[in-house]
């Protein structure tokens, strides 16, 4: 990608996208998770893992770890605040809509960092 | 974003203009606006303020103002270089000789040139990022036009043998050798590293106005009396024949004005920019682990530090310090694609992780000491949080403890 | 020399700075100094700067922002369209079509195609100064790639037939054609008069901002969407591809403002401008006897008169009336050869006389009735004193009466 | 000649020079002349004629016409103002070296004009 098009891509970033990137939510591993998924993009080589504490059927605790582009940073830590106190079945239905919705939208050439996020709590939730 | 402060640590990308600049170009504007081509009085003072640019240019390299022609840019300037003296060539040879950590704008000239059947011959710089003058001789064919290598390189600094590499070229002509040329792109040198072109030997020198605090949209390229370039924008008399158009006098004087100031200002700016530099690797060697600098240390610009933070991505670091006022760059401003790795970081041997991580800092005159303390507080602060996210950190940790446990 | 008064009429040469121009322009020095291509806060205020001047651009002219092409004047326009576009199709066709009365850059652009194999074809203008679509639809060849004619012209100000030509054009599309282009140079035509891509109709067209009261080192070259054109000056991914090098921010962000101003105030001006230049000639067939006013005088630019004064000759002419401080020109201020006679003036099919004679008076807006009056009254005296000196003068009056007496 | 070159050259026009240029000296025809010359110059198509009263070996008046570049006129308006005056024999030994003193120098590229003016000078001289 040409850096116009990154400072383009930048300008277009969210207030609430600026405020995970400095500060995310749920990062680091979770020792007592009883579920891991991980998936990486293979464009651009960027990581996300996604670690869960499931009890009856909800997902107490979510934290992630996340390498590559801060729209796959920003990415993991709204997911897990999104999927938090939530149920698994409900975490199933998340799209990757409502996390572009959570995170005030995202230019398309950043998309694939939305739909990294939802294969990687798939995975997750697969693992349980 | 953190609006209170700002730092700008980017003076590769560019520089502000300075204040002196702007005020010696400002009549340019509105009173001595002339088309540097007409006859009457109007024009005849903006000729004479081009000229006087032109003399101030060429004093800044050592070279004669007849030398000197001006362009838009460091972009056109490599332009006319390169592809200048190649078409003028064409007929006979079509072999020339450039390095791996060019700028992207002599890489994609060249690879313009490959396109068009031209051989091209890319040197390597190793791991500290710099040429080897052997290697240009190993690789000089009885077709070779043109060797075009950098002065300094705008990622990492490193400064090329530029001197040893013109021996040779003197020595091939020595021998009887003729329409063998040697450019060297100073853009990024000019300004803070003295330059005279019979020390360096080159036949032509691209120069960039914004990058020596005269404002964006002017340049030079140095062309020895002698050396035969093909106009690339043509249609006009404007620049000795060599480049068609309206001069933009404005721009063109606030260059006159700033080579002056660079030359009389350069050790006092490169002492500055480097004891703000070697502070902040110092700090940065304190207090954050995990770094490799990027570029021979003792072999580069004053003003300028490359460093890639292992385990965490360029754009992400870029961005966090960017929220926290901080602006600094990944790879070159200019260059092409970037979610690859810096071409420049790659051809030192980094593999992919190192050169994704790589960030550039680069100082200049307005910067001061407060600057690099802040920057020292963010950066750590910064570095430790992206790599509390990252696997990779974690994944290197695994590995040194089995490491460990397999010592024991 | 006359220091009292200073009368600048030569506005198409090159136009003072609008202050309120200056003024948009001045925080991007020193304050908003990014490079564009930054990713960083400092970058993305000159990205948006750049694309804020880009709609302005773009709306002079009635195109959409992305099909503007920010480029370093006039000349490089010009080049960009047609070197472009001939070097796009060079595999299949290789005829372009052109006028003898173009700017010089775009003559010599075409001069040099020629010399690299193109057929080139120049249409006349005959006595009006103005080209006939008719001979363009002659001219047209099944390989014809591009035509490239002037909107309005820089010497005599004659407004060419472009939708005419254009309508020509989408007939032959309509056809079944592809591959034939449409160019024409607006750089005189934009601020004076009122115009618009699409009911022009052309696929490119260049302006130039020096022209329409924004600095010098600026310019704009719209290529419509599907133009397909080979980059002239390459090694970057700035303006999509399309013109590689760091955007002169300022310049641009100048250009903006000052198409903006154009656009809203260009009835004001033009009717300005003619007012005065309608009141000069009018004073001026009053008061010298011997002139000739070449080009269309009924299709011309507002602003522009040019008048070939007998039996004298325009340098001269022109250095008198710079000495009471009256700055005009002759020929175009940038055209080539001019102890050659204008061949802009011999195209009309002037005598070499007259085309050594001809002056181009240009208005502007800062220009005043008292400016016209004054001219008015240096000019006939100049005139007189310099025809005093006239060999020609008497030899004219002798055949006159050599005449007369056969009359009898 | 590109336009450019003609603004060096205006450049380095003297005060003598745009005095002659404004104000030239001894234009016109020359009633009682008994000596005339004419010269253009074939490069530019200047043309200079030259007017001569001779009267016991001395130029009683002189009077010039020109057509072409400032320096053609101005040369024509030194010339005169230098032989006014003089015997015929120091007229003759007239260089175009004592011309260009005269008008304060020209640009190698207008020099042709001085060598114009001395032709045109040794025409006259001739026809007396
Ligand atoms: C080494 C080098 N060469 C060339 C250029 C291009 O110059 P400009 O930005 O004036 O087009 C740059 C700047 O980006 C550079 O750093
Ligand atoms: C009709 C026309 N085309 C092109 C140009 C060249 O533009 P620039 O002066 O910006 O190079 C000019 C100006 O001289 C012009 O009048």
């Amino acid at each position: 990608m040409p850096l116009w098009l990154l400072t383009l891509i930048a300008l277009t970033y969210s207030e609430a996208f600026k405020d995970h990137l400095a500060n995310p939510r749920n990062a680091g591993e979770l020792a007592n998770a009883n579920a891991v998924g991980e998936e990486t993009n293979p464009v651009c080589g960027d990581r996300l893992r996604l670690y869960l504490q499931v009890k009856a059927g909800r997902i107490e605790a979510a934290r992630f770890l996340a390498y590559g582009c801060p729209p796959t940073l920003v990415c993991g830590s709204i997911l897990t605040e999104l999927i938090k106190g939530r149920s698994v079945e409900e975490a199933t239905r998340l799209t990757r809509k409502d996390l572009l919705a959570a995170l005030g939208g995202l230019p398309s050439r950043k998309q694939h960092a939305a739909a990294l996020a939802i294969e990687t709590l798939r995975a997750a939730i697969a693992s349980v | 974003m953190n609006d209170s402060r700002k730092v700008y640590l980017d003076h590769s990308a560019t520089t502000p203009v300075d204040p002196r600049v702007v005020a010696a170009m400002l009549p340019y504007f509105t009173q001595k606006f002339g088309n540097a081509s007409s006859v009457h009085f109007f024009g005849q003072e903006a000729r004479a303020a081009v000229d006087r640019a032109r003399r101030e240019v060429a004093a800044l390299i050592g070279a004669r103002a007849n030398e000197i022609v001006f362009l838009s840019g460091g972009t056109e300037a490599n332009n006319l270089a390169i592809r200048g003296v190649c078409e003028a060539a064409s007929g006979h040879s079509r072999h020339l000789i450039t390095s791996t950590i060019e700028h992207s704008s002599v890489r994609g000239i060249c690879e313009g040139l490959g396109k068009s059947g031209w051989e091209i011959t890319r040197l390597p710089a190793y791991e500290e990022g710099v040429v080897q003058a052997e290697d240009v001789r190993a690789a000089l064919r009885p077709n070779t036009v043109l060797i075009s290598v950098m002065l300094a390189n705008n990622e990492i600094g490193t400064i090329q043998p530029i001197e040893e590499i013109a021996a040779l070229v003197r020595e091939e002509r020595a021998r009887g050798r003729r329409q063998l040329w040697f450019h060297t792109d100073a853009v990024q040198a000019a300004g803070r590293i003295p330059l005279h072109v019979d020390t360096l030997g080159c036949d032509l020198l691209s120069l960039s106005a914004h990058k020596l605090y005269a404002p964006k949209g002017a340049g030079a390229l140095f062309v020895r009396r002698g050396v035969r370039l093909v106009s690339q924008n043509v249609g006009g008399h404007q620049e000795r024949e060599k480049r068609a158009g309206t001069e933009g006098v404005p721009g063109i004087v606030a260059f006159g004005a700033a080579a002056k100031l660079a030359r009389e200002e350069m050790a006092e700016r490169s002492q500055h920019d480097q004891r703000l530099r070697d502070r902040f690797e110092a700090g940065v060697t304190e207090r954050i682990g995990n770094v490799v600098f990027n570029g021979d240390r003792g072999r580069r610009l004053p003003h300028l530090s490359n460093i890639s933070f292992r385990f965490i991505e360029g754009e992400g670091l870029l961005i966090s310090l960017d929220l926290q006022g901080i602006a600094v760059s990944t790879g070159s401003a200019c260059s092409s694609g970037t979610l690859e790795p810096s071409p420049v970081i790659r051809a030192l041997g980094r593999n992919d992780e190192l050169a994704r991580g790589a960030i550039r800092f680069s100082f200049g005159k307005d910067n001061t000491e407060q600057d690099v303390e802040y920057v020292l507080e963010v950066l750590p602060r910064v570095v430790e949080k992206l790599r509390a996210l990252s696997p990779l950190n974690r994944e290197e940790m695994g590995r040194r403890d089995l490491e460990a446990i397999g010592q024991n």
